[in-house]
Protein backbone atom coordinates (compact mmCIF):
# COMPACT_ATOMS: atom_id res chain seq x y z
CA UNK A 1 0.00 0.00 0.00
CA UNK A 2 2.09 2.60 -1.63
CA UNK A 3 1.93 5.93 0.65
CA UNK A 4 0.33 4.11 3.59
CA UNK A 5 1.10 5.29 7.18
CA UNK A 6 0.41 3.98 10.64
CA UNK A 7 -2.00 6.35 12.72
CA UNK A 8 -1.48 6.33 16.42
CA UNK A 9 -4.21 7.43 18.39
CA UNK A 10 -3.61 8.17 22.20
CA UNK A 11 -6.38 9.04 24.73
CA UNK A 12 -7.59 10.15 28.16
CA UNK A 13 -4.41 10.66 30.28
CA UNK A 14 -2.01 9.21 27.87
CA UNK A 15 -2.69 11.86 25.54
CA UNK A 16 -2.27 14.51 28.08
CA UNK A 17 1.12 13.89 29.39
CA UNK A 18 2.02 13.05 25.37
CA UNK A 19 0.33 16.61 24.69
CA UNK A 20 -0.83 15.16 21.17
CA UNK A 21 -3.81 13.39 19.52
CA UNK A 22 -1.55 10.81 17.82
CA UNK A 23 1.37 10.38 15.26
CA UNK A 24 1.46 9.27 11.48
CA UNK A 25 4.66 6.81 11.15
CA UNK A 26 5.59 4.74 8.67
CA UNK A 27 6.45 1.18 9.54
CA UNK A 28 9.15 -0.54 7.34
CA UNK A 29 8.61 -3.73 7.54
CA UNK A 30 7.86 -5.87 10.39
CA UNK A 31 6.82 -4.05 13.63
CA UNK A 32 5.08 -5.16 16.81
CA UNK A 33 2.56 -2.57 19.04
CA UNK A 34 5.72 -1.92 21.60
CA UNK A 35 8.13 -1.28 19.40
CA UNK A 36 5.66 1.05 17.20
CA UNK A 37 5.22 2.91 20.88
CA UNK A 38 9.09 3.22 21.10
CA UNK A 39 9.48 4.94 17.38
CA UNK A 40 6.47 6.84 18.50
CA UNK A 41 6.89 8.01 21.61
CA UNK A 42 10.72 7.72 22.22
CA UNK A 43 9.53 6.02 25.77
CA UNK A 44 10.42 2.10 26.99
CA UNK A 45 6.98 0.22 27.40
CA UNK A 46 5.38 1.26 30.15
CA UNK A 47 3.30 -1.30 32.52
CA UNK A 48 -0.07 -0.23 32.06
CA UNK A 49 -0.56 1.15 28.34
CA UNK A 50 -3.02 -1.11 26.39
CA UNK A 51 -3.04 -1.01 22.58
CA UNK A 52 -5.73 -1.65 20.39
CA UNK A 53 -5.11 -2.19 16.48
CA UNK A 54 -7.76 -1.13 14.32
CA UNK A 55 -10.27 -0.32 16.67
CA UNK A 56 -9.67 -4.41 18.37
CA UNK A 57 -7.54 -4.64 21.65
CA UNK A 58 -4.49 -6.87 21.22
CA UNK A 59 -1.23 -7.63 23.27
CA UNK A 60 1.33 -5.12 22.47
CA UNK A 61 3.59 -7.91 20.56
CA UNK A 62 0.90 -8.14 18.33
CA UNK A 63 1.87 -6.92 14.46
CA UNK A 64 1.25 -3.25 13.08
CA UNK A 65 1.61 -2.25 9.65
CA UNK A 66 0.99 0.29 7.09
CA UNK A 67 -2.40 1.43 7.08
CA UNK A 68 -3.15 0.49 10.34
CA UNK A 69 -4.72 2.80 13.14
CA UNK A 70 -3.11 1.68 16.85
CA UNK A 71 -4.67 3.78 19.84
CA UNK A 72 -2.59 3.53 23.24
CA UNK A 73 -4.29 4.22 25.99
CA UNK A 74 -4.53 3.77 30.17
CA UNK A 75 -6.77 1.24 31.42
CA UNK A 76 -10.44 1.91 31.43
CA UNK A 77 -12.47 2.99 33.63
CA UNK A 78 -16.46 3.00 32.26
CA UNK A 79 -19.09 1.74 34.17
CA UNK B 1 -33.70 -7.34 20.69
CA UNK B 2 -30.77 -5.43 21.51
CA UNK B 3 -30.19 -1.41 21.94
CA UNK B 4 -26.73 -0.15 22.69
CA UNK B 5 -25.94 4.03 22.58
CA UNK B 6 -24.15 6.52 24.09
CA UNK B 7 -25.52 9.29 25.37
CA UNK B 8 -23.66 13.17 25.06
CA UNK B 9 -26.60 14.37 27.13
CA UNK B 10 -28.12 13.41 30.26
CA UNK B 11 -30.67 10.98 29.98
CA UNK B 12 -33.51 9.04 32.42
CA UNK B 13 -33.46 5.47 33.25
CA UNK B 14 -36.93 5.11 33.77
CA UNK B 15 -38.34 6.12 30.44
CA UNK B 16 -35.28 4.33 28.43
CA UNK B 17 -36.31 1.46 29.77
CA UNK B 18 -40.15 1.36 29.40
CA UNK B 19 -39.85 2.57 25.88
CA UNK B 20 -36.89 -0.32 25.10
CA UNK B 21 -40.00 -2.83 26.46
CA UNK B 22 -43.20 -1.35 25.33
CA UNK B 23 -41.26 -2.77 21.91
CA UNK B 24 -41.16 -6.25 23.03
CA UNK B 25 -43.48 -8.67 22.26
CA UNK B 26 -45.66 -8.54 25.69
CA UNK B 27 -45.81 -11.41 27.49
CA UNK B 28 -42.74 -12.80 25.90
CA UNK B 29 -40.51 -12.94 29.05
CA UNK B 30 -40.68 -12.80 32.58
CA UNK B 31 -37.60 -11.57 34.19
CA UNK B 32 -35.90 -8.53 33.86
CA UNK B 33 -32.36 -7.61 35.53
CA UNK B 34 -31.30 -3.84 35.43
CA UNK B 35 -28.54 -2.19 36.67
CA UNK B 36 -28.15 1.56 37.01
CA UNK B 37 -24.61 3.70 37.61
CA UNK B 38 -25.14 6.78 38.65
CA UNK B 39 -22.59 9.86 39.80
CA UNK B 40 -22.14 10.39 42.80
CA UNK B 41 -22.50 13.75 44.87
CA UNK B 42 -19.27 12.47 47.70
CA UNK B 43 -15.81 14.00 47.73
CA UNK B 44 -16.57 17.32 46.11
CA UNK B 45 -16.76 16.03 42.60
CA UNK B 46 -18.65 19.27 40.73
CA UNK B 47 -18.10 17.23 37.26
CA UNK B 48 -16.79 13.82 35.03
CA UNK B 49 -15.65 14.48 32.09
CA UNK B 50 -16.04 10.51 30.26
CA UNK B 51 -13.41 10.06 27.02
CA UNK B 52 -14.49 7.41 24.73
CA UNK B 53 -12.85 6.00 21.38
CA UNK B 54 -15.67 7.02 18.81
CA UNK B 55 -16.44 3.96 16.64
CA UNK B 56 -14.19 1.58 18.64
CA UNK B 57 -16.79 2.33 22.06
CA UNK B 58 -20.00 1.97 20.16
CA UNK B 59 -18.62 -1.47 18.56
CA UNK B 60 -17.70 -2.56 21.66
CA UNK B 61 -21.00 -2.20 23.36
CA UNK B 62 -22.78 -3.55 20.42
CA UNK B 63 -20.62 -6.65 20.36
CA UNK B 64 -21.13 -6.69 24.57
CA UNK B 65 -24.26 -7.07 23.99
CA UNK B 66 -24.54 -9.66 21.20
CA UNK B 67 -22.15 -12.13 23.35
CA UNK B 68 -24.45 -11.65 26.41
CA UNK B 69 -26.97 -13.02 24.15
CA UNK B 70 -25.03 -15.84 22.97
CA UNK B 71 -23.57 -17.02 26.38
CA UNK B 72 -26.68 -16.66 28.87
CA UNK B 73 -30.29 -17.52 28.16
CA UNK B 74 -31.33 -14.13 27.38
CA UNK B 75 -32.98 -12.40 24.65
CA UNK B 76 -33.08 -8.84 24.73
CA UNK B 77 -30.23 -6.43 26.44
CA UNK B 78 -30.43 -2.57 26.73
CA UNK B 79 -27.13 -1.27 27.31
CA UNK B 80 -26.66 2.67 27.18
CA UNK B 81 -24.14 4.68 28.42
CA UNK B 82 -22.98 8.21 29.05
CA UNK B 83 -20.06 10.24 27.61
CA UNK B 84 -19.19 13.67 27.83
CA UNK B 85 -19.73 15.88 30.75
CA UNK B 86 -21.65 14.13 33.55
CA UNK B 87 -22.97 15.85 37.07
CA UNK B 88 -23.25 14.31 40.13
CA UNK B 89 -26.42 12.79 40.54
CA UNK B 90 -26.56 11.84 36.78
CA UNK B 91 -26.75 8.42 35.20
CA UNK B 92 -23.75 6.81 33.91
CA UNK B 93 -24.43 3.71 32.45
CA UNK B 94 -27.25 1.14 32.34
CA UNK B 95 -27.49 -2.23 31.72
CA UNK B 96 -30.61 -4.20 31.36
CA UNK B 97 -31.64 -8.03 29.95
CA UNK B 98 -34.44 -9.73 29.62
CA UNK B 99 -35.48 -13.68 30.23
CA UNK B 100 -37.51 -16.33 30.60
CA UNK B 101 -35.07 -16.90 33.77
CA UNK B 102 -34.49 -15.24 36.32
CA UNK B 103 -30.72 -16.27 36.62
CA UNK B 104 -30.04 -15.72 33.38
CA UNK B 105 -31.04 -12.25 33.78
CA UNK B 106 -28.76 -11.74 36.68
CA UNK B 107 -25.66 -13.37 35.02
CA UNK B 108 -25.96 -11.07 32.07
CA UNK B 109 -26.78 -8.04 33.93
CA UNK B 110 -23.75 -9.00 35.95
CA UNK B 111 -21.40 -10.19 33.41
CA UNK B 112 -22.28 -7.22 31.19
CA UNK B 113 -21.63 -4.47 33.89
CA UNK B 114 -18.35 -5.77 34.83
CA UNK B 115 -17.09 -6.18 31.36
CA UNK B 116 -17.60 -2.62 30.46
CA UNK B 117 -15.74 -1.13 33.82
CA UNK B 118 -12.67 -2.98 32.44
CA UNK B 119 -12.99 -3.69 28.63
CA UNK B 120 -14.54 -0.78 26.82
CA UNK B 121 -12.57 2.47 25.99
CA UNK B 122 -14.45 4.69 28.09
CA UNK B 123 -12.08 6.73 31.13
CA UNK B 124 -13.32 8.70 33.51
CA UNK B 125 -12.09 12.68 34.69
CA UNK B 126 -13.34 14.05 37.96
CA UNK B 127 -13.20 17.48 38.26
CA UNK B 128 -13.19 19.39 42.12
CA UNK B 129 -12.44 22.63 43.28
CA UNK B 130 -9.02 21.45 43.87
CA UNK B 131 -7.93 20.34 40.69
CA UNK B 132 -9.00 17.33 38.30
CA UNK B 133 -7.54 13.91 38.33
CA UNK B 134 -7.71 10.67 35.85
CA UNK B 135 -10.14 8.21 37.91
CA UNK B 136 -8.33 5.10 38.72
CA UNK B 137 -8.96 1.08 37.34
CA UNK B 138 -11.82 -0.09 39.33
CA UNK B 139 -11.23 -2.50 41.94
CA UNK B 140 -13.65 -5.18 42.08
CA UNK B 141 -17.31 -5.02 43.13
CA UNK B 142 -17.13 -1.50 43.41
CA UNK B 143 -19.34 1.13 42.28
CA UNK B 144 -17.23 4.01 40.85
CA UNK C 1 -35.20 4.61 52.43
CA UNK C 2 -37.34 1.60 52.53
CA UNK C 3 -40.90 1.52 51.09
CA UNK C 4 -42.99 -2.09 50.78
CA UNK C 5 -46.74 -2.38 49.30
CA UNK C 6 -48.70 -5.02 47.86
CA UNK C 7 -50.61 -3.70 44.58
CA UNK C 8 -54.51 -4.74 44.28
CA UNK C 9 -54.17 -3.48 40.46
CA UNK C 10 -51.66 -2.91 37.73
CA UNK C 11 -48.80 -0.88 38.07
CA UNK C 12 -45.79 0.17 35.77
CA UNK C 13 -42.48 -0.68 37.37
CA UNK C 14 -40.90 2.81 35.97
CA UNK C 15 -42.71 5.27 37.64
CA UNK C 16 -42.71 3.79 40.80
CA UNK C 17 -38.59 3.44 40.74
CA UNK C 18 -38.59 7.42 39.06
CA UNK C 19 -41.01 8.52 42.03
CA UNK C 20 -38.99 6.32 44.69
CA UNK C 21 -35.33 8.04 43.75
CA UNK C 22 -36.59 11.43 43.22
CA UNK C 23 -37.28 10.97 47.21
CA UNK C 24 -33.85 9.85 48.13
CA UNK C 25 -31.11 12.30 48.28
CA UNK C 26 -28.86 13.19 44.79
CA UNK C 27 -26.05 11.79 44.75
CA UNK C 28 -26.22 9.98 47.75
CA UNK C 29 -26.01 6.11 45.73
CA UNK C 30 -24.01 5.12 42.87
CA UNK C 31 -25.49 1.52 41.84
CA UNK C 32 -29.12 0.70 41.58
CA UNK C 33 -29.91 -3.12 41.08
CA UNK C 34 -33.90 -3.95 39.96
CA UNK C 35 -35.14 -6.66 38.94
CA UNK C 36 -38.63 -7.10 37.67
CA UNK C 37 -40.61 -10.50 37.34
CA UNK C 38 -43.72 -10.61 34.80
CA UNK C 39 -46.55 -12.43 33.75
CA UNK C 40 -45.97 -14.53 30.94
CA UNK C 41 -47.82 -14.99 28.06
CA UNK C 42 -46.80 -18.72 27.39
CA UNK C 43 -49.05 -21.83 27.79
CA UNK C 44 -52.13 -20.47 26.92
CA UNK C 45 -52.59 -19.31 30.81
CA UNK C 46 -55.72 -16.35 30.59
CA UNK C 47 -54.71 -14.97 33.79
CA UNK C 48 -53.16 -15.69 37.52
CA UNK C 49 -54.95 -14.84 41.14
CA UNK C 50 -52.06 -14.06 43.23
CA UNK C 51 -53.26 -14.90 47.00
CA UNK C 52 -51.84 -13.53 50.22
CA UNK C 53 -52.38 -13.87 53.67
CA UNK C 54 -53.30 -10.03 54.55
CA UNK C 55 -50.82 -8.72 57.76
CA UNK C 56 -48.61 -11.42 57.54
CA UNK C 57 -47.44 -10.69 53.78
CA UNK C 58 -47.21 -7.37 54.02
CA UNK C 59 -44.72 -7.62 57.56
CA UNK C 60 -42.97 -10.46 55.87
CA UNK C 61 -42.36 -8.06 52.91
CA UNK C 62 -41.22 -5.07 55.13
CA UNK C 63 -38.99 -7.41 57.27
CA UNK C 64 -37.34 -8.78 54.08
CA UNK C 65 -36.39 -5.48 53.04
CA UNK C 66 -35.21 -4.59 56.68
CA UNK C 67 -33.00 -7.47 57.17
CA UNK C 68 -31.63 -6.64 53.21
CA UNK C 69 -30.41 -3.53 54.45
CA UNK C 70 -28.51 -5.05 57.74
CA UNK C 71 -27.29 -7.92 55.52
CA UNK C 72 -25.69 -6.12 52.86
CA UNK C 73 -24.20 -2.77 52.53
CA UNK C 74 -27.41 -1.12 51.03
CA UNK C 75 -28.92 2.21 52.43
CA UNK C 76 -32.41 1.66 50.44
CA UNK C 77 -35.23 -0.70 49.04
CA UNK C 78 -38.08 -1.05 46.67
CA UNK C 79 -40.03 -3.98 46.76
CA UNK C 80 -43.53 -3.95 45.56
CA UNK C 81 -45.94 -7.25 45.10
CA UNK C 82 -48.60 -7.90 42.94
CA UNK C 83 -51.57 -9.30 44.31
CA UNK C 84 -55.37 -10.34 42.86
CA UNK C 85 -55.91 -11.22 39.38
CA UNK C 86 -52.80 -10.47 36.76
CA UNK C 87 -53.09 -10.35 33.17
CA UNK C 88 -49.97 -11.29 30.99
CA UNK C 89 -47.36 -8.83 30.30
CA UNK C 90 -48.43 -7.42 33.70
CA UNK C 91 -45.50 -6.45 36.44
CA UNK C 92 -45.80 -8.88 39.46
CA UNK C 93 -43.05 -7.91 41.42
CA UNK C 94 -40.41 -5.30 41.51
CA UNK C 95 -37.54 -5.90 43.51
CA UNK C 96 -35.04 -2.83 43.99
CA UNK C 97 -31.99 -2.01 45.96
CA UNK C 98 -29.64 1.06 46.13
CA UNK C 99 -25.72 1.06 47.28
CA UNK C 100 -22.42 2.63 46.81
CA UNK C 101 -21.38 -0.48 45.82
CA UNK C 102 -22.54 -2.69 42.56
CA UNK C 103 -21.79 -5.82 44.44
CA UNK C 104 -23.85 -5.22 47.42
CA UNK C 105 -26.70 -3.68 45.01
CA UNK C 106 -26.75 -7.46 43.03
CA UNK C 107 -26.73 -9.49 46.19
CA UNK C 108 -29.31 -7.77 48.59
CA UNK C 109 -31.69 -7.64 44.82
CA UNK C 110 -31.36 -11.53 44.01
CA UNK C 111 -31.18 -11.97 47.86
CA UNK C 112 -34.67 -10.84 48.31
CA UNK C 113 -35.86 -11.65 45.30
CA UNK C 114 -35.15 -15.94 46.07
CA UNK C 115 -36.46 -15.22 49.21
CA UNK C 116 -39.90 -13.66 47.83
CA UNK C 117 -40.40 -17.19 45.76
CA UNK C 118 -39.82 -19.18 48.83
CA UNK C 119 -40.78 -17.49 52.52
CA UNK C 120 -43.02 -14.79 51.79
CA UNK C 121 -46.68 -15.80 51.86
CA UNK C 122 -48.36 -15.55 48.10
CA UNK C 123 -49.95 -18.21 46.05
CA UNK C 124 -50.22 -18.35 42.41
CA UNK C 125 -53.14 -20.03 40.69
CA UNK C 126 -52.89 -19.84 36.70
CA UNK C 127 -56.56 -20.13 34.92
CA UNK C 128 -56.64 -21.53 31.39
CA UNK C 129 -59.65 -22.14 28.86
CA UNK C 130 -58.43 -25.75 30.08
CA UNK C 131 -59.26 -25.43 34.10
CA UNK C 132 -57.49 -23.46 36.96
CA UNK C 133 -53.96 -24.94 38.33
CA UNK C 134 -52.38 -23.80 41.59
CA UNK C 135 -48.17 -22.65 40.47
CA UNK C 136 -46.07 -25.12 42.15
CA UNK C 137 -43.41 -24.09 43.98
CA UNK C 138 -40.44 -23.21 41.93
CA UNK C 139 -37.15 -24.60 41.05
CA UNK C 140 -34.35 -22.38 41.72
CA UNK C 141 -33.47 -19.62 38.72
CA UNK C 142 -36.31 -20.71 36.81
CA UNK C 143 -38.50 -17.32 36.52
CA UNK C 144 -42.06 -18.29 37.42
CA UNK D 1 -57.74 -16.49 78.78
CA UNK D 2 -60.81 -17.85 79.87
CA UNK D 3 -63.02 -18.20 76.67
CA UNK D 4 -60.44 -17.72 74.41
CA UNK D 5 -60.19 -20.22 71.23
CA UNK D 6 -57.43 -20.92 68.13
CA UNK D 7 -58.21 -19.30 65.02
CA UNK D 8 -57.60 -21.89 62.63
CA UNK D 9 -56.87 -20.39 59.07
CA UNK D 10 -56.35 -22.31 55.47
CA UNK D 11 -54.84 -20.55 52.33
CA UNK D 12 -54.33 -21.37 48.46
CA UNK D 13 -54.63 -25.05 47.69
CA UNK D 14 -55.33 -26.28 51.53
CA UNK D 15 -57.94 -23.77 51.46
CA UNK D 16 -59.77 -24.95 48.38
CA UNK D 17 -59.36 -28.53 49.16
CA UNK D 18 -61.40 -28.53 52.56
CA UNK D 19 -63.98 -25.79 51.06
CA UNK D 20 -63.39 -23.60 54.21
CA UNK D 21 -61.84 -20.32 55.01
CA UNK D 22 -61.10 -21.47 58.49
CA UNK D 23 -61.94 -23.21 62.30
CA UNK D 24 -61.96 -22.10 65.66
CA UNK D 25 -60.62 -24.96 67.91
CA UNK D 26 -60.01 -24.98 72.02
CA UNK D 27 -56.68 -26.13 72.68
CA UNK D 28 -57.56 -27.52 76.39
CA UNK D 29 -53.79 -27.65 77.17
CA UNK D 30 -50.47 -27.90 75.57
CA UNK D 31 -50.33 -28.69 71.70
CA UNK D 32 -48.30 -28.55 68.62
CA UNK D 33 -49.09 -27.16 65.34
CA UNK D 34 -48.83 -30.56 64.12
CA UNK D 35 -51.47 -32.13 66.45
CA UNK D 36 -54.06 -29.02 65.84
CA UNK D 37 -54.16 -30.06 62.36
CA UNK D 38 -54.58 -33.31 63.00
CA UNK D 39 -58.08 -31.86 65.20
CA UNK D 40 -59.05 -29.63 63.08
CA UNK D 41 -58.53 -31.47 60.14
CA UNK D 42 -58.97 -35.05 60.76
CA UNK D 43 -55.81 -35.85 58.51
CA UNK D 44 -52.37 -36.67 59.36
CA UNK D 45 -49.88 -34.79 58.79
CA UNK D 46 -49.07 -34.00 55.05
CA UNK D 47 -45.34 -33.42 53.86
CA UNK D 48 -46.06 -29.98 52.04
CA UNK D 49 -47.84 -28.08 54.35
CA UNK D 50 -46.01 -25.40 56.24
CA UNK D 51 -47.39 -23.40 59.54
CA UNK D 52 -47.51 -19.58 60.47
CA UNK D 53 -48.11 -18.62 64.62
CA UNK D 54 -50.01 -15.34 64.69
CA UNK D 55 -48.72 -14.86 61.66
CA UNK D 56 -44.86 -15.88 61.81
CA UNK D 57 -43.29 -18.77 60.23
CA UNK D 58 -42.62 -21.96 62.62
CA UNK D 59 -42.33 -25.44 62.72
CA UNK D 60 -44.87 -27.68 62.83
CA UNK D 61 -43.69 -29.19 66.11
CA UNK D 62 -44.45 -25.63 67.82
CA UNK D 63 -46.61 -25.26 70.85
CA UNK D 64 -50.26 -23.56 70.16
CA UNK D 65 -52.64 -22.56 72.96
CA UNK D 66 -56.10 -20.47 73.24
CA UNK D 67 -55.73 -17.03 71.72
CA UNK D 68 -53.29 -18.36 68.98
CA UNK D 69 -53.95 -17.36 65.36
CA UNK D 70 -52.44 -20.69 63.36
CA UNK D 71 -52.31 -20.90 59.93
CA UNK D 72 -51.74 -24.11 57.44
CA UNK D 73 -51.00 -23.26 53.72
CA UNK D 74 -49.15 -24.66 50.88
CA UNK D 75 -45.35 -23.90 50.10
CA UNK D 76 -45.52 -20.26 48.50
CA UNK D 77 -45.16 -19.24 44.90
CA UNK D 78 -44.93 -15.71 44.97
CA UNK D 79 -41.98 -13.45 43.26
Amino acid sequence: MFGAMICVRYFAALRERLGREGDQLEARGELSAQELWRLAVGESWPEQIMVAVNQRLVSPQSCVQDGDEVAFFPPMTGG
Amino acid sequence: MIHTGLRPGRYAACPEVAAFEAALEPGSWGACALFTGAMRGAHAVERMELEHYPGMTERQLQELAEEAVQRYDIQHVLLLHRVGTVLPGETIVLVASWSAHRAAAFQACRYMLETLKTSVTFWKKEYTPAGARWVPPPRSGVAA
